[in-house]
């Protein structure tokens, strides 16, 4: 049976994963659900009045990418980019603090929710347009070739974004140019309400079509993180090692609506089956519970791990919170670099 | 009897109409059949013409723009829509290099009648990616016309006059009218691309505005009424072409200009219409006309910043007030009833 | 031997098609090189003052291609589009008017050689940018699809528009929805003085790719005028019959210049010997080579037709002679249909 | 003593010594490698600098735009190419949704280094899409600055400053340019970007100018000179920032002002500069300002119809005659050497 031998593959996997590594897994996950959800429960105050793209049900991905990454690889994203930020390291306090339009945010308030950054961890920015960062991630790219570096750039973006010209722009000239960057699709069926039939030819699988753009690429279990990480870990190795670009498409599911806090299967672009089938396939609540089955981790420490991110995530709530506002005027600032008002 | 219905419902209203009258007129963009319907501009059109009318499409604005030239070169009266003005810079390439020149370049042989709607967000952090008004840029570009309605009412009128056009025009909607309401008549009617709207009659000063500051422009003009300043206040509706011949009347009469933008200063249409009134009424001019554009930034997002970003009636007031000699404070005038500075009005909450 | 099975299908072809046909391939072929020559002789009179793209050397595509559509078809070019005007019957007089520059010119010289049109004869347009009118073919397809006409569309462009993104949003959007278009791309080899190797993976073929997005492709001779025509002739036959897009990538090569009427095989970014095997591969003289052969139209057919075509083209070089240039009052006119100025 | 040397050779050694001073500038577009070298300007850098540094690309304007973008948010400093200005046009996006916002927009922690060369046609039926003054629409985008440099001179030393400031850099040049030449010193030396050069010092008329249309008007104003008008003649250099000042204080002397662009009229820089010295000086002004730009449609490409299109120096005489009320006639006064209007010189033959 095709399934057994996954199941036995994964927990082999599993067994042969250091604990490092499946805790560092472990607390990326749980991190960003928490940070998620708490986003979720707390919009509702509308003290972040800015557009937010919440991942819930898509972590295994940036956790399972990110943990084969190293810190000084580039990390670019999209308007869901809170995931990916988080995964890389990214501030957590920063990163509240820039959704609630603070000065101590990320991107001093400028940017809010879409627009993240983090340098010290390598995250150089998402945007809210749609396949936006795709050719910046291979210009970071280029970079580390011409600067004969060993870091690697990675690219997160959805379904949707491989609709985009510029898309296939980007993959066409990293094949070309042999690019050390890694393309991360996840697919999450759906561009805000539009489902993939009307978007994309039906049979045509997305990786297979980078393929035959030129790009090696695979298709993975976007809410498996170990498996994400495996198959990442592998393309991560040839790409640092100079073999040129990679591109990896993972299936996934969003939990929540598009854009804000709520749930929105009761409005009719997609069915309560169809989530409640994604829900049984949750990245975090899966891994835990294998966690648990091969006792490599102590449920303590899974416990610790919990306490820990709780209270991180009540912090960064609360310094966002009594983080001052960006003074009016600052306007004017930061028009250009090398300005001086 | 007045038949009120808002902004949003206008536009589906001339959809409607359009659709009925000519099965040629078709609507694409992304999303336009879903639940939301592009906020409820769209609702129902696809139940009532059909998935081959009315439909989403793939994340590719520079082709599904062509698709739609392509198209019109066959009859087909495309309207596209984008969720947001700043998606649609993906396509300038086939707006400015196509579009906009394919019936002058051919001697007059193609016709490209398309409509491309185009919707302006503000507030709630809609910030630099999603609020961009970039209405000069279109408005440069010989070939194109663009209009950006503020009443329902034009609302319905111009999106008919557009979609029955037989050229590219670039429609503009701004977010923060979408809910606002109206009388709007349930026949078919047409509002002439290239003419004003004069919404206030007054002798002191001319204030030319346009989209959603028509609005701000409504409540100052009522508050500087009540203080005996009188304003002749036009809305353009159409920022391409301009309706010169009114606003030099208008100029004659009062020999002062104030023009109203949503735009940054530098190379607004605010400019343009300064420039061409101090080159064509020198001699009615009183004194310098004046604009109230947005600042050269990118839009911030923080809450705290787009308070000192966007103007609103309160300095169009105080503007008019210096114009004129007068010592008026508008935020001292301006009732805000509490409500925050980056929504339009209590409907609007959350993420859009 | 592979090399004669080609040869002896090739010979089955000739033999099993009609005369007429024959002779209208030949007829295109003809005209086509005799115009693009006499052009590029009379260019440096220095008359014809706009940037013109001449396709001596690729007329089997353009010949093939048209030869396999109805009238009726759409058909949308580039900036090198003189030969599918002529190949889909636009008038010659008002071609080479357009190109002095004449308001008799098919765009009434607004257009010049780049921007030609003949919309009798269902020739939609050509213009400069590159991949331009690529979506907009689909959008013909499009509008037939949608009034259930039976015409296709068909565009042709270049390689180097294979690297644009409108290319692959068009490619993909054709698929979605089913069009009927037919897309031919011709690799000559170069965009400019730009080799492929430095535009597109070394190892990819470009119909492959195109295979891989969405689209039914296959590859061919250009130069074989009478090969480009069955291709085509299938895929057309397979479009018109509601099956939906088709996509051909036909080898070829330009013998003159990228631009202007010399050749410049001797400034550096080609061979003299590649050139010159590209010439022996001439797509007129081995067609007329093997209608002789082949003895199914008689010399005095060819000749008729060469004398005929020869007096056309000096008939049309004096009628644009002759035509008057457009008024400087016209200027204002036509900015806008429906204008009265 | 002087050195002469053409502007695309200027250009061409701006290149050389950036690429000196700083390994991270490197260097590409369509063609730049061939054996044309876009006109010159890039002939012979792949030989010094390897093809890491200078190379040919995809047709893909959007993306080696956004690559561009990436790499200079790693110190990389990328100068692009395009032959055209036109072709820019697919890869708006990024220019003004990225490079234009990606300073501000992440609170001042990114630098975006890049220096977009745009080659502007004219003549020889460059036509519709081959010769847009689109300057007046990168102008009105904050985050943006565009500079479009006149003499060989110039031009160097902007582009040095182009490549080395660490903003987006939109640089505009003239094809009509290239084979202009001028006194170039041999060595590194920089133009501050906003601010315009003083071409002629007069006290009648400001006329304020940029890129080729500052050629036409240093003819015209040598001949007005002979007929006792004195003009203060302004290149502007960079069109954003626009050099404010320099361009008041000469209005403060002259009181008369009249704007040359390249441009179409509407929404045209002249336009926010007329604009801008209404707002600012009104009281200095003697008269109303006048401005030459392009007539409003797009360019026709029939060899008849650019000689009324375009507009030169006889246009600037007989406007700026008008304007001191005399009785001059720039067609009369100005030899043109029987040269054909289409062409900049004798050495402009063939297609480009
Ligand atoms: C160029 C552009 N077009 C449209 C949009 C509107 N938009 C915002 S998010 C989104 C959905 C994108 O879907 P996908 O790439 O699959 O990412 P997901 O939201 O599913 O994570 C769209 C269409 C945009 N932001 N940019
Ligand atoms: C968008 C755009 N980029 C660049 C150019 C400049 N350009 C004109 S023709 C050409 C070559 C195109 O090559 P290909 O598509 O292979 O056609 P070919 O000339 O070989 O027939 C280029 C790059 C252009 N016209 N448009
Ligand atoms: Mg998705
Ligand atoms: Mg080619």
């Amino acid at each position: 049976m095709v399934h057994s031998i996954k199941d036995a593959n994964k927990m082999s996997n599993l067994h042969q994963t250091s604990t490092s590594v499946l805790k560092e897994i472990y607390t990326k996950l749980f991190k960003i659900r928490t940070v998620e959800e708490t986003i979720a429960k707390k919009y509702t105050e509308w003290e972040m009045r800015c557009p937010t793209h919440l991942s819930t049900g898509q972590e295994g991905i940036a956790a399972g990418v990110c943990q084969a990454l190293l810190k000084d690889d580039y990390v670019l994203s999209t308007h869901r980019s809170h995931a990916h930020y988080l995964a890389k390291g990214g501030d957590l306090n920063k990163m509240i603090a820039e959704i609630y339009g603070k000065e101590s945010g990320c991107s001093k308030g400028r940017g809010g929710s879409m627009h993240l950054i983090d340098k010290n961890v390598g995250f150089m920015g998402s945007t809210s347009i749609v396949g936006g960062t795709i050719p910046l991630a291979a210009g970071l790219a280029l970079s580390s070739q011409l600067k004969k570096e060993s870091k690697i750039a990675c690219v997160f973006f959805g379904d949707a974004a491989t609709e985009e010209g510029v898309f296939f722009e980007t993959i066409n000239f990293a094949a070309v140019k042999n690019l050390p960057i890694l393309f991360i699709c996840e697919n999450n069926l759906y561009s805000v309400y539009s489902p993939l039939e009307c978007r994309q030819p039906v049979n045509r699988k997305i990786f297979e079509m980078v393929n035959g753009i030129g790009i090696p690429s695979v298709a993975g279990n976007g809410n498996d993180a170990l498996e994400t990480y495996y198959k990442s870990k592998k393309f991560v190795d040839e790409i640092r090692n100079g073999d040129g670009p990679r591109f990896i498409e993972l299936s996934t599911y969003r939990w929540r609506e598009h854009c804000g806090p709520f749930f929105d299967n009761d409005i009719g672009y997609r069915s309560e089956t169809e989530f409640e089938s994604w829900k049984l396939r949750d990245p975090l609540l899966n891994f835990e519970n294998q966690l648990i089955k091969i006792k490599k981790i102590p449920q303590e420490v899974i416990d610790t791990v919990k306490t820990e991110i709780k209270r991180e995530v009540i912090e960064a709530f609360q310094f966002a919170d009594e983080s001052p506002f960006p003074d009016v005027s600052e306007l004017y600032s930061n028009i250009y670099s090398g300005d001086t008002n | 009897m007045p038949r009120i219905i808002n902004f949003a419902q206008a536009i589906n209203e001339a959809f409607v109409q359009a659709m009925e009258i000519d099965k040629n007129v078709i609507c694409y963009g992304l999303g336009v059949d879903d639940p939301k319907g592009v906020f409820g501009t769209t609702i129902g059109l696809q139940t009532k013409y059909g998935k081959e009318r009315v439909f989403d499409i793939p994340a590719s604005e520079n082709a599904m723009t062509g698709i739609a030239i392509g198209a019109s070169m066959a009859g087909i009266r495309p309207v596209m829509t984008h969720q947001r003005l700043d998606f649609s810079l993906l396509s300038l390439d086939q707006i400015i290099n196509n579009a906009a020149k394919f019936h002058y370049m051919f001697g007059g042989q193609h016709k490209i009648p398309i409509t491309i709607r185009m919707i302006v967000g503000r507030g709630w952090g809609q910030g630099p990616t999603h609020s961009q008004n970039l209405q000069a840029l279109f408005a440069h570009i010989p070939g194109l016309k663009v209009v950006m309605p503020t009443t329902p009412y034009d609302a319905k009128g111009l999106l008919l006059s557009s979609i029955f056009d037989d050229n590219p025009v670039i429609f503009i909607e701004h977010r923060w009218l979408h809910n606002m309401e109206g009388d709007v008549p349930e026949n078919d009617y047409r509002i002439e691309i290239g003419k004003s709207s004069q919404i206030n009659e007054g002798n002191d000063i001319t204030i030319v505005s346009m989209s959603y500051m028509t609005v701000e422009a409504i409540h100052a003009v009522e508050i500087l009424k009540d203080h005996d300043i009188n304003c002749d206040l036009i809305d353009l509706r159409s920022v391409k072409p301009i309706d010169w011949s009114s606003i030099h009347k208008s100029i004659k009469k009062t020999g002062r200009l104030l023009v109203l933008d949503t735009g940054v200063t530098e190379g607004s249409i605010a400019g343009e219409i300064i420039a061409n009134v101090c080159e064509n009424c020198w001699n009615d001019l009183k004194e310098q006309p004046h604009r109230i554009c947005l600042p050269g930034t990118p839009t911030p997002t923080s809450y705290s910043l787009t308070k000192a970003y966007y103007k609103r009636s309160e300095t169009i007031i105080n503007t008019v007030s210096k114009m004129m000699n007068k010592d008026l404070d508008g935020y001292v005038l301006v009732d805000r009833k509490d409500l925050p500075h980056d929504v339009p009005g209590d409907w609007f909450k959350g993420p859009f």
